[in-house]
């Protein structure tokens, strides 16, 4: 997405001839000592170079300086000839900075990366945003104002002077003149400054903030400083009250990851009675199989979560029902004993994934749709990632319930754990049931791995960091209950992310867990409990 | 005349503490099996030369030692769960307070031994600049005071947990669950360094137990001897204290709760009690177990950790004491010889160890060797 | 309907039913009868397959079922209302028929169990658990009912059940033994209700069938031997 | 309320270690000066609406033989809860003789206090050998300390051997409970209330299950204990409950229907439609 | 007695929690010790790895230390990672006189007669870093992260004292710790794009450890700071941590390391080439504690060519001084307190999960022991050199306190 947009704009600039004299040799030759400078130089030259690119005009200026930007620009150990390299299979594609030609292949002891640092990478930035300021493509101009206006001085402003008037789209507008006001606020008449401050009200940018600031706490002329600092109290305001829903934010998407590691462990522990120490690892393996999964498709990573979903539900699944055919059917009216055995499948499940895939981390790539944010304002971003988990939980929850409620699946299960032979002697066979349910569990333990995958760690230990949590939202839920999961997770995480700020993230920790503890002492059976004479009877 | 008495009522033991091992094969052979280490070994150790076959090497005393503080672990645990019905996710906690306890006599006395050679505050709070020992480690320079920390401090955090939680009636995975959920706080908690307990490094460096080097072979083969009387006691303890009628009230809770409370007996009351006997014994596993290895952190608290005793005392078999005790000391033995052996595989083997026990021998080990009940 | 030769079943070591013979016809209501702990439940646990049977042949309808699992038989025609009820306690009363239900392949309740036990309906939405002891037991009976059973196995049925209940009960094992040509094997330890109620009997003792006959046969001496203390 | 009431009653949750109390045991005998027993005024149970106990009044005289009956759900095993402290009511009075408020009792402390009940259900200790269901039961102190010195002295054994004879269990004296039988356990449940030897007692059809000679002798063996103790019986057995009964109360609905000799309540056109049928 | 094998411990987790971390490091000195044996072996004797599982369990640590010094009787040992394990195991070396090289970054403030420090101490790697942000972004505030433990406590406290030393006023250093493994940044994340959207330039100093860096980066990229805006110097984020995250969002974010797999020398690349043979995958990358490992190895090689045998007091006296080349084109020598000399520099994440160095000190830089930042250790040195032998001086007062198991 990102990188087709980045093309659209290189041909565009190109087709519209923005750079107006064609390329000649002279123009090849400056342009091949700038980029010899960019490998050469130190890091000042470089950012030099970066510049002199720019405002050389070349029309191979932009697609080199994205080069630049995208770590394809690389140079040839001997001759240090500039190139464009993009990897393959096996080494490079090699093409020609000056014409965009591809002209070979090379290894990779062959050519190395032109190194920048992040000062080079700023100034190519803002080079390529200057560029696309008068692009005809809405998108990369207002991406290009966008990043200006955190470094509009008044050199930029006086640029988009001459563009704000032509601009068609109202919110590019509003932003160019924002970027025009903030280089205002420093002219030397106070009646100038005075009236940039009102282009800046109603923004809730940092950099409108900390300039209104500025103004406010040392303007010389008393007007100004006043106006500033009521302008400041507004944005302070505004920005508190994102804040709280920001917070709020985090709470439900700290929840919903608490909840949906939970649900595996709502249906094998809550419903079946199995203390499942295995539950963990069964995450695990969803979020190793979201990992194979874009192994297998690496060209096609956008989609590969719409096939690691399924394919994550029927590994663990298969898992879960080997598991429960394997070893815990034996068990039965030995729950306890289920925790020896899923501790020891926990153990031989770990080893496991580190024979087979070691012990190392391993990559899970964020599909395009799903990374970056959803700007609600400048003080509100809702990360994409979270925001999907939030309602991925939700949908998992939905089709459980349905599950549950619709399909008598549900029924024979509590049935099943409730009495297992009573329900055997009414037809139900419970053998079949604990199988399904077992899987059913472990395969949403799968689906719990591949949202996981997508906000943390996929190795060998990530199943141990969730197992806890997960027993303690069941239990503090109420076991038995995917209401109880539901509440208890989101209830934990919004808990959590409250008291973080006050307290420190480790403190804030053990107050959850002391809270849960205190809890249960109010309600031993949790937030939905099981109540009714038979749990007393005696 | 004396009615005939049906032989029904001889199984009930006269005085809890008369004939303690009647019946009780497994209790004799481990006693029998302490006795004879405690005077073996340090003639192995001690008498026999480095060279001959014969000899036990430091080493090996020293891992004696520390499976005897394990078997000792299991056994609190056993208490609680073998009897009382109670599955404790959480009594390593109490393993380490107990451990806390004794590092911190060890930590004081360091002395001016320490990396900054302050002779009072130990090296990790002058590196955090503290300028006085806070309030909690006064006494701890006492022996005797550590010693009873020992003991008290898990039996005072174990009797607030279980007063919480048993007058509510927290019972069954709840109860698990929220003592998991305590010893995850007090991992959490031990970890910041503004604890007073040495944060992630926990309490190390360890020099001298009653004025005697911890390097000293002598030193470790007689925390070994005292940590194989501990376990004799305490396993003595513990057989009386079930063969006693409280012993049978809680496992009668154990098994129908509200029926035992509509008899009369305050159920709340024996789970209490019989919980802080197991954590002050877990507790004193823990103070001895600490000077064996020479440090003391966090991580004890984890409640991996926890979970892994709980595997001990399935494995040697729940509800015996004494399976519990060869529970804890085998399997720690399997790990000591796995890890070293299959360094790479040793996982798999353990793992597969937990399985094969619960499926095919699930009374344990002891399972495997008694054939007949002889419950008392 | 069902025969059961040379039964032989443990409890671990004990050896808890010896050679057990019993023949119940079709449509007939039979009477399993003993003291104390001498094995009919076992008897009844092992035709339904909730124990296994160390030896010997059940024979359900010509067929062997002594293999089968329990779930099987049930789906196979065989209702079975345990001694101590044995409902689902944490399920509605409702939920509780309708386990027994599904596994026919059905939702409805059927009539039958409304029109005898009204109760059921009235508190279809009370946990099964919390109903009265006697509640329970017509509510086992019921579910036992709506798995719509050849055989229907009763193991003291009348316990704990208010006395017209009892005796509905009783005619509703005749009518159903009747009208819907249901065979009913009972233990009972009442014997003016088994007397009334069953036509056949068998008199385990000390694990082994001993007598059987018409219930009219069912004499005095019988009665002392076996079923007195 | 007083200034200390109010601190208790905001600490009171259902468990409370209340070490202050007087033991009820030590406190002397139950006060029967005045009369009754065993006062249940007013009694109200409702679970979500449903009133289980609805204003149940009812007393039991000292050395009474009470039986009660009424259909399935009247209300006895409430009831019974209720007496024993196993559930709440609504509303209403109980009380053990004239001193003890059944109501803000544990159920612990009632059943120390004199009231030992056998359940409807049989419910024993699985896992115990029956011996020592018998010795659990057992009168004496319930303290924690006590229990773990006690030991079983001559006196204790022949009353249990004494027992287990009653209870026609000489024989599986050292089975575990869990083995029994259903109708074992039911013996083994009575036997356990002889040991108690409870002031009152509380029987929750005792016989069900029983043979018509097994009742015969229970019913005896109720009759016998009656004078010293007082009993409750809940029967539905009706040749059991004429062959025992003195006074009969039905109820129905949560009340009381009728009370009365067994031939009045009998011929109670009432009691013949909801209970007894023709 | 000249036929039996020289022995080499290797007491690296290959289970549990560091597995992660530590099981490369076993692999490189397995793979060592293959290249020695290949090579003719150490003193015409073969050298044989003996390994074990101390399965991230400290007293296990200590435990299998013991085992190997006295049961398997090896001549050193290779191992631990964190400081805990490093301080659990510390006794024992001690007590039994043993040899171990710790490979890893650590907080200092320690030196033992029988450990060497191959990794950094903070003056070799948080101080030229934070020297970097300073003089050459310009940063003015900094935010301090890091996991709740000894390390990250340390650091910070040494940089804290430093920065504020250079000005940097109290207010403009924001501290904060998480717990091991921690997997939600949200509000972390959120506090410091706060922190540094007041203005002034800021950057992160990262002390987090191991898991919880891959959710923390990737939160990073999501709430979109990128290393234009808010950079990350980190010290515990190296080629192989990088190698679980999509870097393509976190190009520019810096590491400060002493060895970086980019490093463009021939020794390097015969490293790397050795590596991929190795592992059979020429994907697996390098990192830091490999380099320090492979320093360590060639130098206790070189000390026991010296001393002509393993014996430890003789190598132990031999290796002192000794100068072995290290991967970047430098040498590293063994200093007297037993750390040694390193290059510092710092990289830039580039897309592919590699470093692009972007600054280096001029020449190699000796590890300090004791730091001088602090107010306890200023004043302590140590050097394991006659006539001074003390891991821990103390040049005001003259006494040498800490050891006393050493003989
Ligand atoms: N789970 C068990 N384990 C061991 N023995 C058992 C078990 N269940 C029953 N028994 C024994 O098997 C015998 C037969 O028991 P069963 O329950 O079949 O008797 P019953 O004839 O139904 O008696 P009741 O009339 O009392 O219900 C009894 O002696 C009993 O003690
Ligand atoms: N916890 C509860 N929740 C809801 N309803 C309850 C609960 N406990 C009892 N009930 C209802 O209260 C009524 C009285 O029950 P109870 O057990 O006292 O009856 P009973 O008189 O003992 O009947 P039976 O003779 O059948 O044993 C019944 O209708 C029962 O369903
Ligand atoms: C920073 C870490 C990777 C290593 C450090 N020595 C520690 O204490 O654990
Ligand atoms: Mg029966
Ligand atoms: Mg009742």
């Amino acid at each position: 997405m990102k990188r087709f947009a980045r093309c659209m704009l290189v041909s565009l600039l190109m087709a519209l001839g923005l750079t107006a004299s064609p390329a000649g040799a002279a123009d090849d030759e400056a342009l091949v000592s700038s980029l010899r400078q960019l490998n050469e130089g130190s890091f000042d030259d470089k950012a030099a170079a970066v510049r002199t690119i720019a405002e050389s005009g070349h029309p191979r200026a932009v697609p080199v300086l994205q080069a630049l930007l995208d770590s394809r620009l690389y140079f040839r150990i001997g001759g240090g000839e500039i190139v464009i390299a993009d990897s393959l299979d096996s080494g490079f594609a090699v093409t020609d900075p000056l014409s965009g030609d591809r002209v070979g292949e090379a290894s990779q002891y062959e050519i190395r990366r032109v190194s920048i640092n992040n000062a080079v990478r700023t100034e190519a930035r803002k080079m390529l945003a200057l560029a696309g300021l008068s692009s005809p493509d809405r998108q990369a101009r207002s991406e290009a104002v966008e990043r200006l206006l955190e470094s509009s001085d008044p050199a930029i402003a006086e640029r988009m002077e001459g563009l704000v008037a032509e601009e068609p789209v109202d919110a590019i507008r509003r932003d160019m003149s924002l970027a025009i006001g903030l280089a205002r606020l420093d002219a030397p008449e106070a009646a100038i400054r005075l009236e940039a401050l009102e282009t800046l009200d109603g923004s809730l940018r940092n950099r409108v903030r900390n300039e209104v600031r500025r103004l406010a706490e040392n303007d010389p002329d008393p007007a100004v400083q006043a106006r500033a600092a009521e302008i400041l109290t507004g944005i302070e305001e505004r920005r508190d009250l994102w804040g709280l829903g920001e917070q709020i934010f985090f709470g439900l998407s700290a929840g919903s990851v608490l909840m949906l590691a939970a649900f595996g462990l709502a249906i094998t522990f809550g419903v079946m009675g199995v203390i499942n120490m295995a539950h963990g690892e069964l995450i695990m393996l969803g979020a190793y199989t979201t990992y194979v999964v874009q192994l297998l498709m690496p060209n096609a990573i956008d989609y590969s979560l719409f096939v690691a979903i399924p394919a994550a539900f029927l590994v663990t699944g298969v898992f879960g029902v080997a598991i429960e055919r394997g070893v815990i059917r034996f068990l039965y009216g030995r729950p306890l004993e289920t925790l020896l055995a899923t501790f020891g499948i926990s153990l031989i499940l770990q080893q496991l994934v580190r024979t087979v895939f070691s012990p190392l981390n391993r990559q899970v790539s964020t599909p395009d749709w799903m990374s970056g944010a959803i700007e609600v304002n400048a003080a509100l971003s809702l990360t994409l990632n979270r925001l999907y988990v939030i309602a991925f939980a939700f949908l998992v929850f939905g089709l459980l319930l349905l599950l549950f409620k619709r399909t008598t699946l549900g029924l024979k299960v509590r049935a099943v754990s409730q009495n297992r032979a009573m329900a055997r002697a009414v037809g139900v066979s419970s053998s079949r049931i604990d199988a399904l349910t077992f899987g059913l569990g472990a395969g949403v333990a799968g689906l719990a791995g591949v949202a996981l995958s997508q906000i943390t760690n996929v190795g060998p230990n990530m199943g141990q960091a969730y197992i806890i949590d997960s027993f303690l939202v069941v239990v503090f839920g109420g076991a038995g209950s995917l209401w109880g999961t539901l509440v208890g997770g989101l209830s934990l995480g919004v808990l959590n992310k409250f008291l973080e700020p006050e307290t420190g993230a480790v403190l804030a920790k053990v107050l959850v867990l002391v809270f849960v503890i205190l809890f249960i002492q109010r309600r031993p059976q949790g937030l939905f409990p099981q109540r009714g004479r038979a749990a007393s009877e005696g | 005349m004396a009615t005939p008495q049906s032989s029904a009522t001889r199984l009930i033991p006269e005085r809890p503490w008369r004939r303690l091992l009647h019946g009780d094969m497994g209790g004799r052979i481990l006693l029998g099996a302490l006795a004879v280490l405690i005077v073996v070994i340090p003639i192995l150790n001690q008498g026999v030369s480095p060279s001959s076959p014969f000899h036990v090497s430091d080493y090996t005393v020293n891992l004696l030692g520390r499976y005897l503080c394990f078997a000792l672990l299991a056994l609190a645990l056993d208490l609680v769960w073998g009897y009382a019905g109670i599955l404790s996710l959480g009594h390593g906690a109490f393993f380490a307070l107990g451990g806390y306890a004794m590092g911190m006599y060890l930590m004081r006395q360091i002395g001016d031994r320490g990396v900054y050679g302050d002779p009072v505050l130990p090296d990790f709070m002058v590196f955090l600049g503290w300028e006085q020992l806070p309030w909690f480690w006064y006494g701890f320079d006492q022996f005797w005071f550590a010693a009873l920390m020992a003991l008290l401090v898990p039996g005072v955090f174990g009797f607030i947990f279980g007063w919480l939680a048993f007058r509510s009636r927290v019972t069954g995975v709840y109860l698990s669950i929220i003592s998991q959920a305590m010893t995850y706080a007090f991992m959490l908690a031990f970890f910041r360094n503004e604890m007073g307990f040495g944060g992630n490094n926990g309490l190390t460096d360890f020099k001298d137990i009653l004025g005697f080097s911890l390097s000293d072979p002598q030193t470790r083969l007689a925390l070994f001897v005292a940590s194989a009387l501990a376990l004799g006691l305490a396993y003595l303890l513990c057989r009386m204290v079930v063969r006693s009628r409280a012993g049978r009230v809680v496992r009668a809770v154990r098994d129908a709760e509200p029926r035992t409370r509509s008899l009369g007996y305050r159920t709340d009351h024996y789970k209490l009690w019989i919980w802080t006997l197991s954590a002050m014994l877990a507790g004193v596993a823990g103070a001895l177990y600490v000077p064996q290895v020479g440090i003391i952190n966090p991580s004890e608290f984890s409640p991996l950790n926890s979970i892994e005793i709980v595997v001990w005392v399935a494995v040697g078999g729940r509800g015996t004491l004494y399976g519990a005790a060869l529970g804890g000391a085998l399997v720690n033995y399997a790990q000591t010889l796995l890890t070293a052996m299959i360094a790479e595989l040793w996982l798999f083997a353990l793992g597969g160890l937990f399985v094969a026990v619960t499926m095919f021998f699930p009374r344990g080990l002891v399972g495997l060797l008694r054939r007949r009940e002889d419950r008392s | 309907m069902l025969s059961i030769r040379k039964l032989n079943q443990y409890y671990g070591e004990s050896h808890t039913l010896w050679d057990v013979d019993c023949e119940v016809p079709a449509q007939g209501c039979t009477c399993l009868m003993g003291r104390n702990g001498v094995g009919k439940t076992t008897v009844l646990k092992t035709v339904m397959g909730l124990l296994p049977a160390a030896s010997g042949e059940i024979e359900f309808d010509g067929r062997r079922i002594e293999s089968r699992p329990a779930e099987q038989r049930a789906r196979g025609g065989i209702g079975y209302v345990p001694q101590g009820r044995e409902i689902f306690p944490l399920l509605s009363v409702e939920e509780n028929l309708r386990v027994a239900r599904t596994s026919v392949g059905r939702r409805d309740i059927p009539t039958l169990v409304h029109e005898l036990f009204p109760v059921l309906h009235d508190m279809r939405h009370r946990r099964g658990g919390d109903l009265s002891g006697g509640q329970q037991q017509q509510l086992a009976i019921g579910r036992a009912l709506c798995l719509e059973p050849r055989l229907l196995i009763l193991d003291e049925p009348t316990e704990g059940i208010q006395p017209n209940i009892v005796r509905e009960i009783g005619e509703v094992i005749q009518r159903l033994n009747r009208d819907q040509a249901m065979t009913v094997l009972l233990v009972e330890q009442k014997l003016p209700f088994a007397r009334r109620t069953a036509d056949q009997f068998v008199i385990l003792d000390r694990g082994r069938s001993v007598a059987d006959g018409r219930m009219d046969e069912l004499g005095d001496d019988l009665v002392r031997r076996y079923l007195t203390v | 309320m007083s200034l200390l009431d109010r601190p208790r009653e905001v600490m009171r949750r259902d468990r409370v270690f209340d070490f202050m109390m007087p033991d009820p045991l030590e406190a002397g005998r139950v006060d029967t000066r005045h009369g009754p027993i065993l006062y249940l005024e007013d009694i109200t149970v409702s679970f979500d609406g449903f009133r289980a106990l609805d204003a149940l009044t009812l007393y039991i005289d000292v050395g009474e033989l009470r039986c009660i009956i009424g259909p399935n759900g009247a209300g006895k095993s409430t009831m019974m809860d209720v007496i024993t402290g196993r559930i709440q009511p609504d509303q209403g009075q109980a009380w053990l003789g004239q001193r003890l408020d059944l109501l803000r009792m544990q159920e612990t402390d009632i059943s120390r206090a004199g009231i030992g009940r056998k359940f409807q259900k049989p419910t024993v200790f699985p896992e115990h050998r029956v011996v020592e269901n018998l010795e659990l039961a057992m009168a004496g102190p319930r303290g924690v300390w006590s229990t773990l010195r006690q030991h079983l002295d001559g006196e204790s054994r022949d009353r249990i051997d004494s027992v287990l004879t009653e209870i026609g269990l000489q024989s599986a004296g050292h089975s575990r409970a869990g083995q029994l039988s259903h109708g074992q356990k039911q013996w083994l449940e009575i036997g356990m209330l002889l040991m108690q030897n409870p002031q009152v007692l509380l029987v929750d059809e005792p016989v069900a299950g029983m043979t018509h000679q097994e009742m015969d002798r229970t019913g005896e063996l109720l009759q016998r204990l009656a004078g010293r103790h007082s009993v409750v019986v809940v029967e539905h057995d009706m040749d059991f409950v004429r062959s025992i009964a003195r006074t009969v109360t039905v109820l129905h609905q949560g009340s009381v229907l009728a009370e009365g000799s067994m031939d009045t309540v009998q011929a109670d056109p009432r009691v013949v439609e909801v209970y007894l049928g023709d | 007695q000249e036929e039996d094998p020289i022995k080499v411990g290797i007491l690296h987790s290959l289970s549990g929690t560091m597995a992660i971390s530590e099981t490369a490091l076993k692999e490189t000195v397995e793979m060592l010790i293959e290249q020695q044996n290949e090579n003719g072996g150490l003193l015409g004797r073969e050298i044989e790895p003996v390994v074990v599982d101390p399965a991230s369990d400290w007293p296990r640590f200590a435990e299998q230390a013991r085992q190997l010094l006295a049961d398997d009787e090896v001549d050193v040992v290779f191992g631990t990672w964190t400081s805990v394990s490093r301080k659990s195991v510390l006794p024992v070396f001690e007590e039994l006189n043993g040899l171990l090289f710790y490979p890893v970054q650590y907080e200092g403030e320690e030196s033992s007669e029988n450990v060497f420090y191959l990794g950094a101490s903070p003056n070799q790697q948080a101080i030229p870093a934070v020297d970097y942000l300073m003089d050459e972004l310009d940063v003015e505030r900094f935010a301090l992260l890091g996991t709740d433990y000894v390390y990250p406590r340390t650091t910070n406290k040494i940089l804290e004292q430093y920065l504020m030393d250079n000005g940097v006023a109290e207010e403009d250093i924001m501290i904060n710790y998480t717990p091991f493994g921690h997997s939600d940044w949200q509000s972390i994340v959120s506090d410091v794009r706060d922190f540094g959207g007041q203005g002034e330039k800021t950057a992160i100093v990262s002390t987090i450890n191991g898991d919880a860096n891959v959710p923390f980066y990737t939160e990073l990229a999501n709430q979109g700071v990128s290393a234009s805006d808010i950079p990350v110097v980190a010290f515990s984020v190296g080629e192989q941590e990088l190698a679980g995250i999509d870097t393509e969002p976190l190009v520019g974010h810096m590491s400060a390391w002493n060895y970086f797999m980019s490093a463009p020398t021939t020794e390097n690349v015969e490293f790397i080439q050795a590596w991929h043979e190795f592992k059979d995958d020429t994907s697996t990358v390098t990192n830091d504690p490999m380099e320090a490992h492979y320093i360590g190895f060639n130098m206790w090689v070189e000390a026991v060519r010296r001393a002509g045998t393993t014996d430890v007091e003789a190598v132990q006296d031999a290796i002192i001084g000794v100068t072995v080349p290290n991967l970047t084109g430098g040498y590293a020598t063994m200093m007297p307190n037993h750390h040694i000399t390193k290059p510092v520099m710092i990289g830039e994440i580039q897309p592919d999960g590699q470093f692009s160095v972007v600054w280096e000190t001029n020449g190699e830089v000796a590890g300090d022991a004791w730091s001088d930042y602090l107010p306890e250790s200023s004043d302590i040195i140590a050097s394991w050199r006659a006539p001074l032998l003390c891991g821990n001086y103390n040049v005001e007062t003259g006494v040498c306190s800490g050891q006393d198991y050493g003989d």
